[in-house]
């Protein structure tokens, strides 16, 4: 964990409710792709995590969803605004699990960790697929952004104004030899259900301290309570507990 | 005898400066960021006889200048504390800890307290009476005097060490309760616990925490603490452990001068995990911005 | 019937913003800046049988997220207000306003209630028994549902209209003291008042306010106003006025949402002027964000 | 009263602990001389009064001493920063009652709301004698602003090492016909013991809205109760009841 003040390039909305923003700083912290960041905003208490979506000389992307006070004061942030960051928090993917066919399957804003995994794979020649899964066609990001890096992309949507009507799980292709997903819970479980191959599954939680300290963010695994923040947020398959 | 140091039950602490039970855990993962040995001491996660896992999640929900906490006394029982944490930490930090005890009984109060007073690393025990996330225990004895008073007996009857009672602010009437510790013969008292609060979320119309309440700490609640610590420091003469929103090392010097002997830094350490090496950092300087020689003329102003 | 409108105690409001007693004087002051029949009404000055001067200064301190007061009921005595404030206040409020009164003595009470209670201005009775700034009244009256009950029982003998008891957050058990007040005929109670809090002037080592404590008011103590309004609305039927720290739409919502029947807004005018205009006119959005089409079905929720 | 953004145009130290800040907004609701604003700054929940010092084409001047939080957060604002501010606050000083020689005496941080109205007189063309009075030489400030609005100006120090040594009150000129006063309790309680004239004292008080509403900053006085935000900060010497 790395305690660093990162400045603000440039901040953009890839949709309605979805910005984009693009921060420089000292990103010596982050060892593997999905990671994520704890952000300390001006007028709020506690940090705000959002996952490592990209990384490229110094330069990190971080990608969030308006939902409230603390993504709308992110939102009114201009170029030049300094924002302390922790970084590097968190296991992240272990790609040693890959295999020959690895699958990334993330669903809305579950989508942007996925993205630097993506990279971090073809970088070691892997062939990649992506699934990607929106509510609707304008609700839609990053597809080109895969696709550039080499991805065999699937997109779809539940009321099927783009790709494949229906949910991720109505779009998998017939062979993979691992699972990266990302994205809500109900997600997660029906990913959970369908394969059969081994799955690193990413999942968030609301946190108090994201380093591990206050156990806000404690969940019952297979093999012992977890912290999402620091033995997660990438549980294994056959660790994965469901609560209900 | 350092500038900064004090006393705390007739062991000396190089500064009065203590991460506060359930944000420091067991210590070692804040050794990995700084060298905990300059800390005056830490209080450990709050041990009950039996693991726990706490309340269901969310347990976590942030405030105006604070948070919610309810995560419940998560923790591994005394046995993995004894077993696997305590000699962990020895490797990192090498003086005597605050061990936080929690119960849901006389007897286990009693049992939790009477297992860890022996072992040489724990200087204090810090009994922990106000835990207001767990239903029929923790609070529940910190809200009347009578039953604090009967666990202050009951664990000084089976330990040795200086037990320090941890209080709870959600009371009319806070030196009462001091005091009632104190004649049931505390060595010391600590507060203010967590403020009991709630938040709903405005989506679900539903509160934002599975528990439902949760506890309230961070710089909101430090004119309350400030207030309680100094109406249980006239009420009681044994040392009081001043606590609640303390986020800088002024804060430090105003809770000293409340009455504290000794002051405990809670949320702060979620948010800057390195917070309480900071604060022990600034303390020489905003000393003698106000023209205080050493620390313990401060708690002889009383 | 808008769709902000709700009911308080048989007196339709256009909105549930109200602002609270202390922080809009007797409403004139406000009505230089903006139109004030747009509140739904609002909580004049606290008023004793006597003139008071209050405590001496200085008599407020800042602190995180919000502030302390220790003003101690400086008010003209109910003669003066019924023979010139209120004809003052008549000439630019046009709606049933709240009359806050406080006092030393269940006559004090009764008399002054009573005095109050035949005006054609005043729509409901505030009976203040948790102020935290006066001694050897206020907030003793607040601290003990006994001695609560029998303030409710002494001003409802006397008075017609309805009768709201503002009670203290400085109790162990909330419910208790509200319980107490509807089994004594209550119509309705509000709170919270402030927490008592405390500040140090770190150069002169010395409480920063004259009188040593002040009530907290502000964000800061929002999450436990909204405990106690919850804990309130679930252990009484009658309505329930929720305030503490409320600052802008979304809070008044989280309040309902809590089982209020309407909002006091108080610290919040006196940081910005405006601020009840503002949540005002932000709430219809506000409601449009969360789904809510009129704040009724928020109480019929409960 | 007027609620409006000012933007700080510059910020400089008059000494160590004294600074100047001059901002440009909307100055109309400033009406007279002695009046305060109450600035909000961002991380302090209360707002902080300040007295107006100078008032020229829409630029207002503000001069503060660094004494806590608020100060501090002040003292870091740059050129550009927008500042919330409610103007026009307080009564002022009542320029009629000035006569034929009209006294200023100033205290450390008591003058800045003297130079204001040192120049409303002077543009009234009445001669002006101002007494500024410091602890020692380094704490000086706007003499040469004072004397630049033709003030007759006299500088007393506590320890002597500049003008005359000793408190404002061993260097009141011969002749006056009012005075205005601002400065610590100590200094305004001396003057008034020592004039025979009318005397217009600016006092101050821990606030907390600074527009009547809260009562926090009440006093007595011969003619009742009065609240320094708003029947003060200026008192008319006939008037005043000193608490002991």
């Amino acid at each position: 964990m790395n305690d660093t003040i990162f400045t603000l390039l440039t901040q953009r909305a890839l949709t309605k409710s979805v910005y984009e923003l693009k921060l420089q700083g000292d990103t010596s912290g982050i060892t593997r792709p999905g990671q994520f960041v704890n952000l300390r905003i001006d007028g709020l208490y506690l940090r705000r995590p959002l996952s490592v979506c990209d990384l490229e000389g110094g330069v990190l992307t971080l990608i969030y969803k308006l939902v409230g006070k603390g993504t709308e004061a992110l939102s009114r942030m201009r170029p030049g605004d300094r924002i302390p960051l922790l970084t590097g928090l968190g296991n992240g993917y272990d790609l040693s699990l890959a295999g020959e066919r690895p699958l990334l399957i993330g669903g809305g804003v579950g989508v942007p960790p996925l993205y630097l995994l993506a990279k971090r794979l073809r970088e070691e020649g892997r062939p990649v697929s992506a699934v990607l899964g929106f509510n609707t066609a304008a609700e839609i990001f990053y597809e080109a952004e895969f696709k550039a890096q080499g991805c065999e992309v699937t997109v779809a949507t539940v009321d099927g104004s783009c790709g494949v009507k229906g949910f991720v799980t109505d779009a998998l292709p017939a062979e993979y030899s691992h699972v990266y997903c990302c994205g809500p819970e109900p997600m997660l479980r029906a990913v959970y259900r369908r394969i059969e191959t081994g799955g690193s599954f990413s999942f968030e939680k609301r946190m108090g301290c994201g380093f591990g300290a206050c156990m806000g963010c404690s969940c019952k695994t297979i093999t012992g309570y977890k912290r999402i923040c620091r033995e997660g947020p990438v549980l294994q398959r056959e660790e994965i507990l469901w609560e209900d | 005898m350092g500038r900064l140091s004090v006393d705390l039950c007739g062991i000396e602490l190089d500064n009065p400066v203590i991460p506060a039970s359930g944000t420091f855990g067991y210590g070692y993962e804040f050794a990995e960021l700084y060298d905990v040995n300059i800390l005056g001491t830490f209080s450990f996660k709050g041990t009950t006889r039996e693991p726990r896992f706490g309340n269901p999640t969310p347990r976590i929900a942030d405030c105006p200048a604070g948070m919610l906490n309810a995560v419940g006394l998560q923790n591994p029982g005394v046995d993995r504390v004894i077993d696997t944490e305590l000699p962990r930490l020895a490797r990192v930090f090498h003086k005597p800890v605050m061990a936080n005890v929690s119960g849901f009984s006389l007897e286990e109060y009693a049992e939790v307290c009477a297992r860890l007073d022996p072992l040489p690393q724990i200087g204090w025990l810090e009994v922990n009476i106000s835990c207001p996330n767990v239903h029929g225990g923790g609070m529940s004895f910190g809200t009347d005097p009578a039953a604090a008073a009967s666990v202050v007996r009951a664990v000084k009857a089976v330990t040795t060490k200086p037990v320090i009672i941890k209080l709870t602010p959600n009371v009319t009437d806070i030196a009462a309760v001091a005091k009632a510790c104190e004649d049931a013969g505390a060595d010391g008292i600590s507060l203010i616990n967590t403020l009991l609060g709630m938040r709903i979320d405005l989506r679900t119309r539903k509160p934002l925490l599975a528990n439902t309440t949760g506890g309230l700490s961070g710089p909101a609640v430090f004119p309350v603490a400030l207030r309680m610590v100094w109406q249980a420091a006239h009420a009681v003469k044994i040392p009081v452990v001043g606590m609640g929103g303390v986020s800088g090392a002024e804060d430090v010097l105003e809770m000293l001068m409340a009455g504290a002997a000794a002051v405990e830094v809670g949320a702060a350490n979620l948010i800057d995990p390195w917070a309480c090496k900071k604060i022990i950092e600034a303390l020489p300087a905003a000393m003698d911005r106000y023209g205080i020689k050493t620390l313990r003329e401060l708690s002889r102003a009383r």
